[in-house]
């Protein structure tokens, strides 16, 4: 069991161009805060280090923050420019039965992260329906397609907030 | 060799294993029943179609609220002083005509949530659960008893009523 | 023989034949048919503790009828990529193979289609049209689960074909003759006469075949399982996999051939076994007719008993099919070759050896 | 000579018998050798988590019932807890015994489901009535629990919808009883069998490493050896009151982690569920379930990842509230949806055959793959 300083204390000696923030304030999860581009190589170091053996990815989760500027587009409908997305890590370690939750934070209008399909085959999935509902690009992931969605689905990434439904879809129509 | 042999021997015996459990089951009484014509009795908590007691109904759209999934939609209008609404059988004043009250079976999913907040108990779960239709209009289901006509007038009576108050505040 | 018996009420070799060649199909399949489908369900039911059909008649026994009315109606679907010759031709060519059987088998002493001295080679000759009759359907339906399963099939009813073979080729040297006639004259009067225990005569070889005979039974009904593609061995429909198999595609009438041809098939085999093993259309007590001495009625007993002990082999199928899982493909194939055909092969060896003695 | 040979596209689904729902798997086949499996999924997409970003905390109950609905209290009981984490609210005693006795008894009905529906795959259709009959029985539990026999919107946050029925106790303790012998029955006709045997062990087998890095949890990761159960690795509720075991595969009819291993640990962890369910009943203490559900649910700003052993794995809500009466975000980490990966990895090298055996040894539902 490790607690989430000696985690972090671990990480910035191992890892020193690495910046992370450790949130350790928030009321029911601690997290870590580390950048988008370097969250593969975090991954990898936390995974393959002899303490720490984080072995499982438990869940990863997209979360739109929709922290921007709301406007108005052509059609009247409300969208929003800039802020932030999220994605949520769940790592855990069966070995040693402790967790971690990382947090990674990208640009809202060209989400892209750096895919962590290599470090845990598990995330796989987890990173396609990420793409598939809040469009934000993996980098290196071997196969970046819509999972839940329809293939040919090109209105948008639905659990965005300012999702809007297309009125038809191959002709059918879309509210019932 | 020894495992060839074992291997038949394996396979005889645990097929002839299993033809005695099936034959005798071939002899014990089934456990299906003949639906339509024998019905299993329901137990008291049974979550079925939804109906509502409109004399106890008050209007306050507190299971429209609480429905999941907007399957009842709810209409009132405010009643006029002067008019007699009674009372619902717990002793509560009804103080809004419910001009419309509909619950859309096709949409319910009987989870039950409208039932706990009402605060009359106007509105519970039967026990019919056989009440399908060919036409899926035919399950949206009307339970108020005002007839367009009444709730045409009990809209004009309040229009009436809310002119009156605006010309007397008018005056004074 | 029972066209001896029309040839003289008629006088003429068309009619009497037409009649021969029809009345196994009318008196016999086609009720057997319907009666056995509803065996089928109301074992299945009772087995899994249902009931079955219910609702046509009393306790479903009408349900086959309806069905089979429905089954009329149908729409003849054939689909736009399909092969229309070879896709007609093929349940029909099914069905023929497994009529064809019917041709030599004696159902009774007299009611005998045709007394061919090479009957049971005829029969297992003929059964080898069903499987052209699976491939062409799976070939002609132009659809990949079709044909995977016909593929399964002719490589499953060729594989089975060789134990069968030996345990009859045993049979056929311990008795001398391939007349399915004379193997069921032969094991006349009670049921220790039956070739499943040695045959009629009495000596030290009966008691020594008694248990080669046993394994021989044993073997050659689990082939005759798997060409009738019964479970275990119902691979090339296996419905679970892939869907329906070769008759995936078909509709209607068509489908009722196929189906027509498993059960009457499921019957062939059965009536085979029967005659190899359990002494055919003879009694196993001795026949009422005899001690009463009404001789017309013996036939009739015989044609009893036979349907009898062939309907119980049917039965048995039904049994084993709502018990077991079904092999794999590869697996069906190791049971033949690698179980099935070693030690048909021992157990033809020992039966020769102690014929010998 | 060379003959020219091409491999095959096989869809397998969405319509297909044994594909448990409307999975389409897109087999590429050399022979009948699978060399690919793609899996697609997504035809049951009803947007739980679109839903949820709209609705009040209670009215999502009902939606969880509907992902995995073969485990709809297990479904409830993961979710309440993630809220009640999130709150920080104590429920009675009593409360706690009932929804374990509940999430329990649920195991049995879906760990009978898949062994009843995996015999139906491998051709022995009896097995699976057989389980039905005793499913159904669970069922009417339930039914006089809490009216609703498939989806229950029985777990409520802070508390149970109803108190047991009078007769639950009894009533339980007989279909315990009986379902005992029915339980070796099932075992001598299908567990047993050669022919089940041939064709479920040494077919798909999972390393415990892969199955770690593909993150497979539930029976599936415990037929690969590990004892990994979070009832009792990561504790909630009251389940370090009772006593049980926690069955792993041990390669006992071929390799470790192979299909066999997975059905037998399913059959298995009935025996242990039941055992839970007979403690469970005996210590149930007295008290009230509705006492301690708030009127008004508006947790905190903050995230909480709560997860409960579901049958099929553990099942994870993420929940982040932004303080209002609807969860910013509810992502469902769903086990099925996990575990459908490693379909890939177990097929390669089989034949279409195993596939069928390998998929309802990984049991899934499409309810929760696509949510």
């Amino acid at each position: 069991m490790k607690s989430l300083e000696e985690i972090v204390e671990i990480l910035k000696n191992n890892l020193p161009d690495v910046v992370l923030e450790a949130h350790s304030e928030i009321k029911f999860e601690p997290f870590i805060l580390i950048p988008s581009d370097k969250i593969d190589k975090v991954c990898l170091f936390l995974r393959d280090n002899p303490e720490l053996y984080f072995d499982s990815l438990v869940n990863l989760s997209a979360v739109d923050d929709f922290n921007g500027q709301k406007i108005k587009d052509e059609q009247g409908n409300e969208i929003m420019t800039g802020g932030t997305m999220s994605v949520y890590y769940h790592l855990e370690s069966i070995k040693f039965r402790h967790k971690l939750l990382l947090k990674v934070t990208t640009e809202r209008d060209d989400p892209i992260v750096n895919s962590v399909v290599t470090v845990w085959n598990s995330a796989n999935w987890h990173e396609r329906e990420a793409f598939d509902l809040f469009g934000i690009k993996f980098n290196n992931h071997p196969d970046l397609r819509r999972i839940l969605m329809p293939y040919d689905w090109e209105f948008g990434h639905p659990l965005r907030k300012d999702y809007q439904n297309p009125e038809f879809y191959q002709g059918m129509k879309v509210p019932y | 060799m020894k495992q060839y042999f074992n291997n038949i021997f394996t396979a005889l015996v645990t097929i002839l294993v299993g033809m005695k459990v099936t034959l005798r089951h071939l002899f014990t009484p089934s456990v299906t029943i003949q639906y339509p014509d024998v019905k299993l009795p329901l137990p008291e908590r049974e979550r079925n179609r939804l109906y509502v007691n409109m004399d106890d109904c008050i209007g306050c759209d507190q299971c429209a609220r609480a429905c999941p999934v907007n399957c009842i939609e709810i209409e009132t209008v405010k009643s006029v002083p002067g008019e007699d609404l009674g009372k619902t059988s717990n002793g509560k004043k009804k103080a809004l005509w419910v001009t419309k009250f509909t619950i859309d079976f096709a949409k319910c999913c009987y989870c039950q949530l409208c039932v706990f907040p009402c605060p009359t108990e106007c509105i519970y779960m039967t026990d019919v659960y056989e009440f399908s239709e060919y036409d899926r209009n035919n399950l949206i289901y009307n339970f108020s008893t005002l007839t367009p006509e009444e709730r045409r007038q009990k809209l004009e009576n309040l229009e009436i009523y809310n002119q009156e108050k605006e010309s007397k505040k008018g005056v004074s | 023989m029972i066209y001896d018996f029309f040839y003289n009420l008629t006088g003429s070799v068309i009619i009497s034949g037409t009649v021969v060649a029809l009345l196994p199909l009318f008196a016999f399949i086609l009720p057997f048919a319907l009666f056995a489908v509803l065996l089928e369900r109301k074992v299945a039911g009772h087995m899994q503790d249902r009931l079955g059909p219910m609702r046509v008649g009393y306790h479903g026994i009408l349900q086959t009828v309806a069905d089979i009315i429905k089954l009329i109606q149908k729409e003849d679907i054939i689909a736009k990529d399909n092969d229309k010759l070879f896709f007609n031709i093929a349940p029909v060519l099914t069905f023929a193979g497994s009529y064809a059987a019917f041709a030599v088998i004696p159902f009774s002493s007299i009611f005998l289609g045709a007394d061919i001295d090479l009957g049971i080679f005829y029969v297992i000759a003929v059964t080898g049209l069903v499987v052209a009759g699976i491939l062409m359907a799976g070939w002609a339906s132009n659809n990949k689960y079709s044909l995977l399963g016909a593929m399964r099939s002719a490589a499953q009813i060729v594989s089975y074909e060789i134990p069968t073979i030996l345990i009859v080729l045993s049979i056929v040297m311990l008795t001398g003759t391939m007349s399915l006639y004379d193997l069921s004259e032969n094991q006349t009067a009670y049921f220790w006469n039956w070739n499943i225990f040695g045959g009629p005569n009495l000596d030290i070889q009966k008691f020594l075949l008694i248990p080669f005979m046993l394994i021989g039974f044993i073997i050659i009904y689990i082939s005759t399982l798997a060409e009738v593609n019964r479970t275990p061995f119902d691979i090339p429909e296996a419905e679970s996999e892939l869907v329906s198999g070769y008759h995936t595609e078909y509709s209607g009438m068509k489908f009722a051939m196929f189906f027509l041809a498993e059960y009457a098939n499921m019957f062939a085999v059965s009536a085979i076994l029967v005659i190899l093993f359990f002494g055919g259309y003879q009694s196993p007590l001795g026949y009422l007719g005899n001690t009463l001495n009404i001789p017309w009625l013996i036939p009739i007993e015989q044609f009893f008993w036979f349907i009898f002990k062939g309907i119980f082999f049917v039965f048995v199928q039904m049994w084993l099919r709502w018990t077991l899982p079904r092999l794999r493909v590869d697996q069906l194939m190791t049971a033949s070759w690698k179980y099935l055909i070693p030690i048909a092969f021992v157990n033809l060896l020992i039966i020769g050896v102690i014929s010998l003695i | 000579m060379s003959v020219r040979t091409e491999e095959m596209v096989l869809n397998m689904g969405p319509q297909h018998p044994s594909t448990h729902g409307v999975l389409r798997l897109e087999l590429t086949l050399d022979g009948e050798i699978i060399t690919k499996v793609v899996p697609h999924i997504g035809y049951l997409h009803r947007c739980f988590e679109k839903h949820c970003e709209v609705m009040t905390y209670p009215q999502i109950i009902p939606y969880t019932d509907r992902m995995d609905y073969l485990a709809a209290m297990g479904n409830e009981f993961g979710y309440v807890i993630a809220v009640e984490k999130l709150l920080g609210i104590q429920v009675p005693e009593r409360v706690e015994y009932i929804r374990v006795i509940m999430a329990e008894l649920q195991r049995i009905a879906s760990h009978l489901v898949a062994i009843g529906t995996y015999g139906a795959d491998i051709g022995a259709f009896t097995p699976f009535l057989y389980c039905f009959r005793d499913r159904e029985r669970i069922l009417n539990l339930f039914e006089i629990t809490c009216g609703a026999r498939l989806l229950y919107n029985y777990i409520w946050i802070g508390g149970l919808s109803h108190d047991l029925h009078p007769d639950f106790i009894r009533l339980t303790k007989e279909f315990i009883r009986e379902f005992k012998p029915n339980l070796k029955e099932l075992n001598n006709l299908l567990t047993f069998n050669k022919i089940f045997i041939d064709r479920t062990a040494n077919v798909g087998i999972l390393p415990l490493e892969t199955a770690i890095n593909f993150g497979i949890t539930g029976p599936m990761l415990r037929a690969s050896g590990l004892k990994w159960d979070l009832r009792k690795d990561d504790t909630y509720s009251v389940y370090n009151k009772f006593d049980f075991n926690i069955p792993v595969g041990d390669g006992r009819m071929g390799t470790v982690g192979d299909s066999w291993d997975r059905y037998f640990v399913r059959v298995l962890e009935m025996e242990e569920s039941l055992k839970i369910i007979e403690q469970a009943i005996e210590q149930i203490p007295d008290g009230d379930v509705t006492a301690a559900i708030p009127k008004r649910i508006k947790p905190p700003v903050g995230h909480i990842y709560s997860r409960v052993e579901n049958p099929r794995g553990e099942l994870g809500y993420f929940i982040i509230s932004d303080g209002s009466t609807s969860p910013f975000r509810v992502k469902v980490r769903a086990p099925s949806f996990v575990n459908l990966q490693i379909m890939d990895e177990l097929c390669r090298g089989h034949l279409v055959a195993d596939v069928i055996a390998i998929l309802g040894s990984v049991d899934i539902v499409l309810g929760e793959v696509d949510r």
